[in-house]
């Protein structure tokens, strides 16, 4: 039992440190990808590693006026999407930590990180920082109901809102593609899109005034606060295609009840899956146009409806789930 | 050997003959509190004791939780009141021998309740509740104000028609046992006749039981009957209110509740359940509704009390192990925390000067502490978690969904509504430009945080020891 | 007798909140906020470990606005805006009018925006007016004369005598 | 035996008819009247229940029903009228034609109830809890549909007067004078109310003055 749940711990503790170790080394793809296809050489591929390292390395400098939520905000939203991230299966699905919330309680902590980032990008005051917080929160007011309605899709088809459940479901059916699922899929790339603040939805790669969403709350960070925020939108990345990993893509997976051999069957098959949605994400990148601010709610809708559409359908042929 | 059981009855009878001869109001209140305090530990007593079963008295599972709840009301009740009646005699409403004379009847009146709640004998049942009754008709018109005797008037002929027809129906309750247990006493003892249940004949049964509802539903403030509630609440002493939501509402209901217990023992019967379900729904609703237009913070929450009377005994009528556990529970957090608001009531209506929500403006800012405990109490009647008055009515409103669905929503509804009405005339009270008078408060803030804090503690955690308690008592009302 | 809820402790930790099943789903607020708080302390300690810790206070980046006056902060209608432009048409009904003087014309141009918010109307205030006009009609009961009440209480009597005298 | 319980049932017939009368009376003098000769009934009814089934106690009960009911309040309220300047007519919410045939349909009521009733009560016994409960239904009648406080006083006593019937019909009940006792005190303290408050007209209103000051919550 003791022994048992050391292994589970450890098991728990590698995904957490796994999932922060590599997430910077999707964005570096992306990025690379991205670059290759405009034909240029683009950075090294562990750009993102060196960027990181070396925003901890400068000085901070912060913004006179600027209260103690403004410090203290990144750490507390690095480890609530750190922690959020955690919480999706990655390589096995019988790990610990994906008992104690089910995806629910993950759209919730996802939820305070951001909420956290939209009071940080207030705090001081300039118009930059509100204009991307309100818009941010324009943004979330649609991409939170659509991905409450995959998680009900979800919960309808695997008959739990429990993401390690829904994997094994789905380990267990590996060809049941059906349209409800298909449609929460679309839903689910958009919600990613939307969340992540990537093309069309936000352009990480800019800092127009008239456009930007993310950075614009970010803009009055810097050093060691600034890496901190980069390295959770990395983490929110990989988590997001995790996520899609998880629920469309689980095979390979662990299964809970895998043994060590297992788990490293799923490590190099989630870390591959990991990095082809990379590059799927840097070809849909370049082949798209930023959209302006206020044509957001249309794409984003897109999501909502489709996910409506996926629970009415998964209601009729729930004879099919059951 | 005198027993627990007659303790309770004897040390409050004793006490009053007591007070009735203490000159001097500060001795009358101390004799009160110790009388109280006295009769609060022979009811533990009872509680860690055996029960009994004999001619004239009972003491099972079921009235231990009532008569427990009984004497702590009643001794916190009595704290209040001592430090409350002497503003009283300083503001010139009351005189000392008015006092004396108020003292007297308290303990005269928990006698009563308790000599109701112990009786095995249907007839001094009906004798100690009726007595209570009566004795709190003279304490609601104690100020002697026109409005007060108004009060005490209506109550006393509503009150004296309900007597007359819970008479009846204990006549007849006794002329249905007679067959099974023969003539006298026998047929008339509560133990006796729920073992004959079954040999009893249905359709007086039927016709008991109606007179029976309607007597003591008269007391228990089910709607339509309920017409002397708000006004003998308002008009009477605070803590008077304060017993009268807490107390004596309960001890009408333990009544109706033995005989439902008679009633459902003979299967040929109607059943009580469905009527005791209209009536509660009826009186929840209609309260809720009421609230909206109360312009008088006594009043408002007598009619809470009528909504929250009305959803204890849907939870009974819908019977069954759990919505009786419910309805137990309910009982007691809604005597607890109701009695804890009147406390706090009649520290504002003597911070404020006045009963009228209009002119209680700005308690936030006037009386802060005051007005945080008032708020939190509000909020547990509200049903908001984590107090305990939040576990009952989720119980209730789970168990009635799990069997009837779509009966699960009109109680809901009713909370619903009641919700928003309080919570409105809370703000009213709370926020806004303080207006009036702000005096000094000289009644104690114990009672009112202890009964808050039981009722929090209760949200908390309940500890096995007393679910198990109510278990049993919920398990005897089948 | 109606489903009892889960006891506490069913679920993998003694804090578990089940709505139904543990496999079905959990919620586990106490577990999560461990694990918040271990994280942010190990961001915490490790960050201050690892980076330069030297902060420096400088000006805001004012782009635009040099001066930080109480007139460029954000305030809660601008920070609603993106909302509003966003659903006003839909549920908002929200109707912009715009009084664009002739050229020359020294008068300034207006704009003005109607809002209505229909969610508010049919939610809100539509049961609000229903539920106090209910309890104004009902607050008749409440003044009666003690010879109604009376009444009250006999058609009661007689009403429920006569189920009993109609049901066998 | 079978001789006793006629005279009883004869007596509870009695009752009933002079509940009618209550109903049927004009002035209020004549409701005093009717409702004396109705508690005269009731002692001779729980006095022949005391001789016949052996119960000396129960002679209290009739003692009380005859002094208190039969004689002295009855002449009380006849001085309270002349007093306080009451109306010697009886008001009426309903008129005395309405007020019969409800209390006819009441009476029917009553019957039907107690025919459900078991055989295994004896017949008279049935009867008697039919009279009774009609006396009572008519009683809470006469407070309804009388406007005048001295009916609606009455009225409440004929209901007593009913409950004190049903009570000596239950053969070998206890504490049956303890609260016959119980319920003329009560009583007492009606008529007293309605004397030191000077109730002039209605049980609704204490004071004239103090009904247009205040009504519940109306202030």
């Amino acid at each position: 039992m003791t022994r048992d749940l050391v292994v589970q711990f450890l098991a728990q503790g590698a995904q957490m440190t796994l999932v922060l170790l590599i997430a910077p080394l999707a964005v570096g793809v992306v990025r690379r990808v991205k670059a290759r296809l405009m034909r240029r050489q683009g950075p090294p591929l562990l750009q993102a590693y060196l960027d990181l390292a070396k925003l901890l390395r400068k000085e901070s400098v912060i913004a006179e006026g600027a209260s103690w939520l403004f410090r203290s905000a990144p750490y507390l939203i690095f480890a609530l999407t750190w922690v959020a991230a955690a919480l999706v299966p990655s390589f096995a699905s019988g790990l610990m930590f994906n008992w104690a919330a089910d995806v629910v309680a993950l759209v919730a902590v996802l939820g305070a990180a951001r909420a956290l980032l939209a009071l940080a990008g207030m705090d001081v005051g300039t118009s930059f920082g509100g204009i991307g917080s309100s818009r941010e929160m324009m943004i979330a007011t649609l991409a939170e109901p659509a991905m409450m309605l995959i998680v009900v899709t979800l919960a309808i088809a695997a008959g739990t809102t429990r993401l390690a459940g829904v994997a094994d479901f789905f380990i267990a059916e590996p060809f049941a593609v059906r349209v409800s699922l298909a449609l929460s899929l679309i839903s689910l790339v958009i919600v990613a899109l939307a969340e992540n603040a990537r093309i069309p939805v936000d352009n990480p790669a800019t800092h127009l005034e008239l456009t930007m969403v993310h950075e614009a709350m970010v803009l009055e960070y810097s050093g060691r606060h600034l890496a901190l925020i980069e390295a959770a939108s990395h983490l929110k990345l990989a988590l997001y295609l995790s996520l899609l990993i998880c629920l469309f893509a689980p095979f390979g997976m662990a299964p809970a009840t895998a043994g060590l051999s297992g788990w490293a069957i799923g490590l190099a098959a989630w870390i591959a899956k990991l990095l082809a949605g990379a590059v799927l994400l840097g070809v849909w990148e370049v082949s798209i146009a930023k959209m302006r601010v206020f044509r957001l709610p249309d794409f984003v809708g897109i999501a909502f409806v489709f996910g409506f559409i996926a629970i009415l359908l998964a209601f009729l042929t729930r004879g099919v789930f059951a | 050997m005198i027993h627990a059981y007659q303790l309770v009855v004897l040390i409050p009878y004793a006490a009053a003959l007591i007070l009735v001869a203490v000159p001097g109001y500060r001795v009358g209140a101390a004799a009160n509190v110790a009388a109280s305090a006295a009769t609060f530990a022979a009811g533990l007593w009872l509680v860690v004791g055996e029960g009994i079963v004999s001619d004239y008295a009972i003491v099972d599972e079921f009235n231990i939780v009532f008569i427990a709840i009984n004497t702590l009301v009643g001794f916190t009740t009595a704290l209040f009141s001592a430090s409350y009646i002497g503003h009283e005699i300083e503001t010139g409403r009351l005189s000392p021998s008015f006092v004396r004379f108020y003292h007297a009847m308290f303990q005269a009146m928990m006698g009563s309740m308790n000599l109701s709640l112990i009786a095995n004998n249907i007839g001094v049942m009906w004798v100690g509740l009726e007595l209570a009754t009566l004795i709190t008709v003279v304490m609601v018109g104690l100020y002697r104000t026109p409005q007060a005797i108004e009060a005490a008037w209506k109550y006393f002929i509503l009150a004296s028609v309900g007597i007359s027809l819970a008479f009846f129906g204990t006549i007849l309750i006794y002329l249905a046992g007679q067959p099974a247990l023969g003539e006298g006493v026998p047929a008339m003892t509560w133990s006796l006749l729920q073992a004959a249940s079954a040999r009893m004949d249905p359709a007086i049964l039927d016709l008991a039981f109606i007179f029976l509802l309607i007597g003591y539903g008269t007391k228990v403030g089910l709607a339509p009957l309920h017409a002397w509630l708000p006004d003998a609440h308002a008009e009477g002493p605070t803590p008077i209110s304060a017993v009268l939501s807490g107390l004596l509402l309960n001890v009408a209901l333990y009544a109706l509740l033995r005989f439902k217990m008679l009633v459902a023992g003979q299967p040929a019967a109607l059943d009580p359940g469905p009527v005791m379900v209209v009536m509660g729904l009826v009186s929840l609703i209609f309260a809720a509704f009421m609230l909206y237009q109360r312009r008088d913070i006594k009043r408002l929450f007598a009619y809470s009390s009528i909504e929250h009377m009305g959803l204890i005994v849907f939870a009974f009528g819908m019977g069954g192990p759990l919505a009786n556990f419910a309805g137990l529970l309910h009982m007691a957090m809604h005597s607890l925390t109701k009695s804890g608001i009147f406390f706090a009531v009649g520290h504002i209506a003597q911070a404020k000067g006045t009963q009228r929500i209009a002119e209680i403006r700005g308690l936030s800012v006037t009386h802060p502490r005051l007005a945080v405990v008032f708020a939190l109490a509000v909020l547990a009647i509200c049903g908001m978690p984590p107090f305990g008055v939040f576990t009952s009515e989720f119980l209730i409103l789970t168990t009635t969904f799990a069997r009837e669905p779509w009966l699960a929503l009109l109680p809901a509804f009713g909370l619903l509504i009641g919700f928003g009405a309080l919570l409105m005339r809370l703000q009213d009270t709370m926020f806004g430009e303080p207006v009036g008078p702000a005096h000094h408060v000289s009644a104690s803030s114990v009672p009112m945080v202890l009964h808050l804090l039981l009722v929090l503690a209760a949200g908390i955690f309940l500890p096995p020891v007393l679910v198990a308690w109510f278990q049993r008592a919920a398990e005897l009302l089948g | 007798m109606g489903g009892a809820l889960p006891g506490p402790g069913s679920g993998p930790t003694p804090f578990s909140l089940i709505a139904f099943d543990a496999a079905r789903s959990v919620y586990d607020a106490p577990v999560i906020a461990f694990f918040v708080a271990i994280a942010s302390l190990t961001t915490l300690i490790v960050v201050h470990r690892l980076s330069e810790r030297r902060t420096r206070r400088g000006p805001a980046w004012d782009c635009g606005f040099p001066d930080p006056s109480p007139a460029t902060q954000y305030t809660a209608s601008s920070f609603a805006q993106p909302l509003r432009r966003v659903y006003g048409a839909a549920a908002f009904a929200a109707q912009e009018t715009v009084v664009m003087p002739p050229p020359g014309d020294m008068r300034p141009a207006r704009f003005s925006v109607v809002v209505v918010d229909h969610l508010w109307r049919v939610f809100y205030a539509a049961p609000g007016r229903a539920v106090i006009g209910l309890s104004e009609r009902l607050n008749v009961l409440q003044f009666l004369t003690i010879r109604r009440y009376l009444v009250l209480m006999f058609v009661t009597l007689v009403i429920l005598l006569s189920i009993a005298a109609v049901t066998t | 035996m079978n001789q006793a319980y006629e005279i009883a049932h004869l007596l509870a017939g009695v009752m009933l008819v002079t509940s009618f009368a209550l109903l049927y009376q004009e002035r209020v003098a004549a409701v005093l009247n009717a409702f004396a000769a109705q508690s005269i009934t009731l002692a001779l009814a729980v006095a022949w229940a005391a001789w016949s089934d052996d119960r000396p106690d129960l002679f209290i009960t009739a003692l009380i029903a005859l002094t208190l009911k039969g004689i002295v309040i009855p002449v009380a309220l006849h001085r309270t009228v002349a007093r306080l300047g009451i109306h010697r007519e009886v008001e009426k919410v309903v008129g005395v034609g309405a007020a019969l045939m409800v209390g006819l349909a009441l009476t029917g009521l009553a019957q039907a109830l107690v025919l459900k009733v078991a055989t295994g009560m004896a017949s008279h016994a049935r009867e008697d809890l039919a009279l009774a409960l009609a006396i009572i239904l008519l009683g809470f009648l006469m407070m309804i549909v009388r406007r005048n406080a001295v009916t609606q006083v009455v009225g409440f006593m004929s209901m007593e007067n009913g409950l004190i019937l049903a009570a000596t019909g239950a053969r070998g009940m206890p504490l049956v004078v303890e609260v016959s006792v119980a319920f003329s005190v009560l009583i007492s303290l009606f008529v007293f109310a309605v004397f030191v408050f000077r109730i002039r007209e209605r049980f609704d209103t204490v004071d004239l003055e103090a009904l247009d000051r205040m009504r519940g919550d109306r202030r």
